[in-house]
């Protein structure tokens, strides 16, 4: 088949009139090294068109082929009692009860919201939507982790505001909840944000849908906006003879239309859901080209299409240009002929067109016609299978590993009792209010813990279960130690989740790394990987799925690595949720886990005594484990009150966020605590910020006491009781000699002030530029 | 029992929370598509909230001529209940069914968070469970809620009293300001002269449930369930 | 013939335009002490076919008072050229 | 003197303009057929004290430049009149 397939392609294909010769200059420009040309060369049998150059390019480039990524992504754990579906589709589902299923994916827009924040985010989130929706499941929740320059800088400022509204205005008009998220600001990534979407959708089983084309004769269906020329990005220059002056109009951003997305959620749910339709899949990077190829090679055949039918925007668009527009907000759909009409009747009743462009062939050869004429034809497995894949050298970098031996602290620039105002005002640490009021975190009337908590938590309707959700990476501890970093992302994600009462059922991940072609990054990328799959493995949470983002490097150099997991739980009786916050006065607060004192990586030593360094506590998964079971059991049996596990400043900022509440709550608490004998050999600093793991701020009710006692016991968590919940006032510490008191109402003032203060005047922060 | 037509837009976001609100209660709720022309014997239109046609141009302005809108005008004109809910509000506006109009919030960004709200007209199909002057707690999710009106307009809506929500001002330790989004005299809500067309920004059907923290919107579903005996303003008999 | 329409639909004076306000007040932090009074509204642009600019002046207002413009909150602005 | 600056920040061309498409739709829809080519952008209005026109365009320029146009995504006409 494929044999014939070569030959077929060797004879037919033309180049046009006019079309720019392939010369060695040509290909680079398509970013083809001389190894894959020669690929492409041998697989052809003959020199391919320019167009067809196009099409190799798109679906060899890194973000398609992961060339650089595979082989250690292939060491993840990808299956489980509850997979579904693992990687390699549109999202990853995980099984649920009563018949339910879950969906969801995470998707990086970087480099576009590096350009134009508030554009290159919605259309991020646009994205991720279309790979969750695609699958037959309703997108229920949306999760964005940001990451950008510290905000003194007013281009931070800018790109911050930007991504934040361009989240907002994108999954507030679908109408789909924003209910967690991250943001974190460091110097790595002044001039190379990330912009992170994670999507979560609801299905039925039953109603599951995979982008596999098949039924020879079947038609190919363009569904959604027209084709413009919307970011053609690295190959744009080399069509500029195929459209003479076409450059200068086309843009290299992509525009969101968030309406449009709307009803194509719509008419793709109700298209899957009625049965009308045999696969479909959004036309995500490199547009047409890798929906229609992909599609193909999923269900073992080939494709013709003829870009001259396609809806476009523009005049004189050339099939080049048709094949690798980015342009949003696009469908495409594989139906038997029978079903056209009742297809293009819903689409219609969602103010849609549905336009035939092509159908399903028995040759497996990809073939692509501009008005009648074959302007490609590639053997379909071959092109996606035989990019080259790279096993890059990969060594740890000599400055990591001298950061983690050193330990050139600075001078404390406050003491001990002043840090925790200094880390509640550091916009890393403090509330995120800011970001998440501009989010519409209740639409769909699902949203039992909104974004302030951990994680957030979903009702799944007509049912007593929900779903917890978080997105989490400590990105300073991957850069000291990539391996335990990986471990510690995996292991704050669940703890999140745990917190909440939920039980951790899988993850997606975005890895951000720099240029996979320096060893050290590579080294970075390679052991995050080990540490994450180890720690998978350990907590039975597989991969369902996920997304590389590599080159990530400004002129400063590589941001740092930063892999983004984001994590879903379930809780059996959703109504068992529980807080992050404090909840009465006079309910008992304890401490579970073990402190070592490690101040290696903590937000401490980098904002307090100026050193970003040492080795960070390593990550003890077995307690983890034991950590999230024990939570889960003492949700079910309703013993806690709240519970807010320890990440980034430790102990001290937890207890904070602990006293201080929720945004809403009409006033704080306080507390009376002593630490003295919950870890007498540590340093009073390494107690309250150092950053171990598997550990929670949890309060309850007075009689719960003695059963929260011997349930910790009984799964083998340390638990120590700290002291009593008070009415208000101060959050009153001892810790042996030492005394600390802070004024709760103070702490609060800082807490929720701390980015408002930073983020007064966005529009004069474009313009200061730099 | 009552019937409940909650009417669709290309760009609605909150049909399905307002559908299943009503049903809660006990309403018999179904969806009307904005191209038809008949709302099946509804007793109660409800407009839900969302972005309708993306709120391109201003948020309402092009959902308002949308076919099925001539059947809700009879609807109202003939004294039938009808509630718009923050995009529906927006449409009543555009429609000219309310007077006024909801502009770009006075901080110039999209505002998600509990308000607190007081309940000044209780006389309306979907206020008549509360007490007069009682405070609710009710989501509000919008870029476009700044109710703004010509100054007679405004003096007409407080001396008719057709204020029906009123934004609570910030009390010392509440955390709310005291309007989320530069209103005239802090409004939330307002109802026409004859009190079965009502418009609010907040929305009811997010918090009508315990499980999501927040119950008090469910006043706004009971009341309508006792639309036929209640109001003394408004509602003839069909 | 077609005519190419520039709108300018601006708030109604004296309505606060919050709008207007902060670019005013980014213009000012920005050093441009010499701007003042910035209103900000929204510019439509349009072709219409018409036979007579006359024509296609008529037939823009009524879009405008159609849908284009609030009348509760703006004020309309419209220049014809021919294309 | 002071001058009026009447500004038009339109979407750059071939840039997709959604809201643009809408309100055409909408237009198509009421029976406004003659219409089309809509594109809907952001209009400015602000009084420049300078010492002639063309100090007052230059420097109304300089802040569509700094400021008031995204040069990603926008492009911007202006006028300037006397007051
Ligand atoms: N970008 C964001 N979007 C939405 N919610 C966010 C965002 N960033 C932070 N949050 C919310 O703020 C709360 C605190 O965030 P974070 O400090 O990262 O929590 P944790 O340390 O437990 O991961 C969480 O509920 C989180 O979901
Ligand atoms: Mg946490």
């Amino acid at each position: 088949m494929t044999g014939s397939g070569i030959a077929g392609a060797f004879t037919e294909t033309v180049a046009l009139p006019g079309e720019r010769p392939i010369t060695p200059e040509v290909v680079r420009e398509h970013n083809l090294n001389e190894l894959e040309y020669g690929r492409i060369l041998d697989l052809l049998g003959r020199i391919p068109t320019l167009t067809e150059l196009g099409v190799f390019s798109a679906l060899w480039s890194e973000h398609c082929s992961y060339k650089h990524s595979k082989p250690v992504l292939r060491t993840f754990p990808i299956s489980g009692p509850l997979v579904v579906q693992g990687p390699g589709e549109n999202a990853g589902v995980l099984r649920l009860p009563e018949g339910w299923a879950v969906a969801f994916k995470i998707e990086s827009h970087n480099h576009p919201s590096a350009v134009e924040p508030y554009q290159g985010a919605a259309t991020g989130v646009g994205g991720i939507l279309r790979d969750v929706f695609t699958m037959g499941a309703r997108p229920v929740a949306l999760l964005d982790s940001l990451r950008f320059g510290p905000l003194d800088r007013p281009r931070n400022r800018y790109l911050f505001a930007g991504a934040v509204r361009g989240v907002g205005d994108y999954g507030n008009c679908v109408g789909v909840p924003t209910l967690g998220g991250e943001v974190n600001f460091a110097p790595g990534y002044t001039g190379n944000p990330l912009v992170n979407a994670m999507c979560v959708g609801l299905l039925r089983e039953r109603d599951l849908i995979r982008a596999a084309a098949e039924g020879v004769g079947n038609v190919l269906l363009c569904v959604g906006a027209r084709t413009g020329r919307d970011g053609i990005h690295g190959a744009s220059f080399a069509s500029e003879e195929l459209s003479e002056a076409s450059e200068s109009r086309r843009p290299q951003v992509q525009v969101g239309d968030p309406f449009t997305e709307k009803l194509l959620l719509e008419a793709s749910l109700e298209l899957i859901t009625s049965g009308l339709i045999v696969a479909i899949q959004d036309m995500g990077a490199a547009g047409l080209t890798s929906s229609s190829a992909e599609m193909a090679a999923r269900g073992g055949v080939g494709v013709e299409i003829d870009t001259g039918l396609v809806p476009t925007r523009e005049e004189g668009m050339t099939s080049y240009e048709i094949l690798l527009s980015e342009s949003q907000e696009r469908m495409l759909v594989v139906a038997e002929p029978a079903r056209v009409s009742e297809i293009q009747a819903v689409c219609a009743k969602w103010e849609l067109t549905a336009t035939s462009i092509g159908h399903v062939t028995d040759d497996g050869i990809f073939r692509v016609r501009h008005h009648g004429q074959t302007v490609v034809a590639i053997p379909g497995q071959r092109l996606l299978e035989d990019c080259p894949i790279y096993h890059p050298e990969a060594e740890e970098g000599e400055e990591a590993r001298a950061r983690r031996s050193a330990l050139d602290l600075g001078e404390p620039v406050v003491d001990i009792e002043g840090a925790l105002e200094l880390l509640l005002d550091h916009p890393s640490i403090a509330s995120k209010r800011w970001v998440y009021e501009q989010y519409d975190s209740t639409v769909q009337a699902g949203t039992v813990l909104p974004p302030g908590s951990d994680a957030g938590v979903l009702r799944v309707p007509g049912t007593d279960f929900g779903l917890a959700v978080s997105v989490d990476c400590n990105s300073r501890l991957v850069a000291l130690d990539p391996y335990e970093g990986g471990k510690a992302a995996v292991a704050e994600a669940a703890r999140n989740v745990a917190c909440t009462g939920a039980i951790p059922l899988g993850i997606t991940n975005c890895l951000n790394f720099g240029n996979p072609e320096k060893p050290d990054v590579f080294y970075q990328f390679r052991e995050a990987a080990r540490g994450i799959g180890d720690a998978c493995r350990a907590f039975g949470t597989p991969v369902t799925g996920g997304n590389v983002s590599f080159y990530n490097e400004s002129p400063a150099g590589a941001i740092d690595p930063t892999p983004t997991i984001g994590m879903v739980g379930l809780l059996p009786r959703v109504e068992d949720r529980i807080a992050s916050y404090f909840d009465s006065p006079r309910d008992e607060v304890y401490i579970l886990g073990e402190t070592s004192g490690i101040l290696g990586g903590s937000a401490y030593w980098a904002e307090v005594c100026d050193f970003v360094g040492g080795y960070p506590p390593s990550v003890d998964l077995e307690s983890e484990l034991r950590f999230q079971r024990f939570l889960a059991a003492a949700a079910e049996q309703q013993l806690l009150r709240s519970a807010h596990d320890c990440s980034e400043g430790g102990l001290a900022v937890a207890l904070a966020e602990a006293v201080i509440g929720g945004p809403y709550v009409p006033g704080s608490l306080g507390a009376d605590l002593d630490l003295t004998g919950y870890a007498p050999d540590v340093p009073v600093d390494g107690l309250l910020y150092g950053e171990d793991g598997a550990r929670a701020v949890v309060s309850c009710a007075p009689p719960s006491s003695r059963f929260l006692i011997a349930l910790a016991n009984e799964h083998g968590v340390p638990v120590f009781h700290a002291g009593r919940v008070q009415s208000a006032g101060a959050l009153e510490l001892q810790v042996g000699p030492h005394v600390f008191s802070w004024s709760t109402e103070a702490l609060r003032r800082i807490y929720f002030d701390a980015i408002p203060r930073r983020m007064q005047h966005p529009d004069v922060d474009r313009a200061a530029g730099e | 029992m009552t019937r409940v037509a909650v009417v669709r837009f290309p760009g609605s976001n909150c049909d399905f929370d307002t559908l299943r609100a009503a049903e809660r209660y006990g309403a018999e709720a179904y969806f009307v598509w904005h191209r038809d022309v008949d709302l099946r014997g509804a007793d109660v239109v409800i407009l839900p909230g969302g972005f309708s046609y993306g709120d391109y141009l201003r948020s309402g302005a092009i959902a308002r001529f949308s076919p099925v809108m001539q059947a809700v005008k009879q609807h109202a004109a003939g004294g039938g209940p009808l509630l718009g809910i923050c995009n529906g509000f927006q449409i009543l506006c555009e429609a000219h069914l309310l007077p006024g109009a909801l502009m770009r919030n006075a901080g110039l960004t999209f505002v998600s968070k509990p308000v607190d709200v007081t309940v000044e007209r209780t006389d309306t199909v979907f206020t008549a469970d509360y007490e007069t002057d009682s405070r609710l707690r009710l989501p509000v999710a919008h870029g476009e809620g700044r109710f703004v009106a010509a100054p007679d307009t405004l003096r007409m809506l407080e001396s008719e009293g057709r204020v029906v929500l009123r934004y609570v001002a910030a009390t010392e330790r509440s955390p709310f300001q005291p309007n989320p989004n530069g209103s005239a005299n802090h409004i939330a809500g307002i109802c026409n002269a004859e009190g079965n067309i009502v418009g609010i920004m907040p929305h009811p059907e997010r918090a009508a449930d315990r499980l999501l923290g927040l119950t008090g919107g469910s006043g706004f579903f009971t009341s309508l369930m006792a639309w036929h005996q209640a109001p003394k303003m408004g509602v003839q008999s069909r | 013939m077609t005519f190419r329409v520039h709108l300018r639909v601006m708030p109604r004076d004296g309505l606060l335009d919050p709008q207007g306000q902060a670019v005013e007040h980014a213009l000012t932090a920005l050093g441009f002490e010499e701007a003042g009074a910035v209103r900000v509204g929204r510019a439509i642009e349009l072709a219409v076919a018409a036979s007579s600019r006359g024509e296609a002046e008529a037939k823009a207002r009524q879009m405008c008072d159609k849908l284009l413009a609030n009348p509760v909150t703006e004020d309309y602005l419209l220049e014809v050229e021919e294309d």
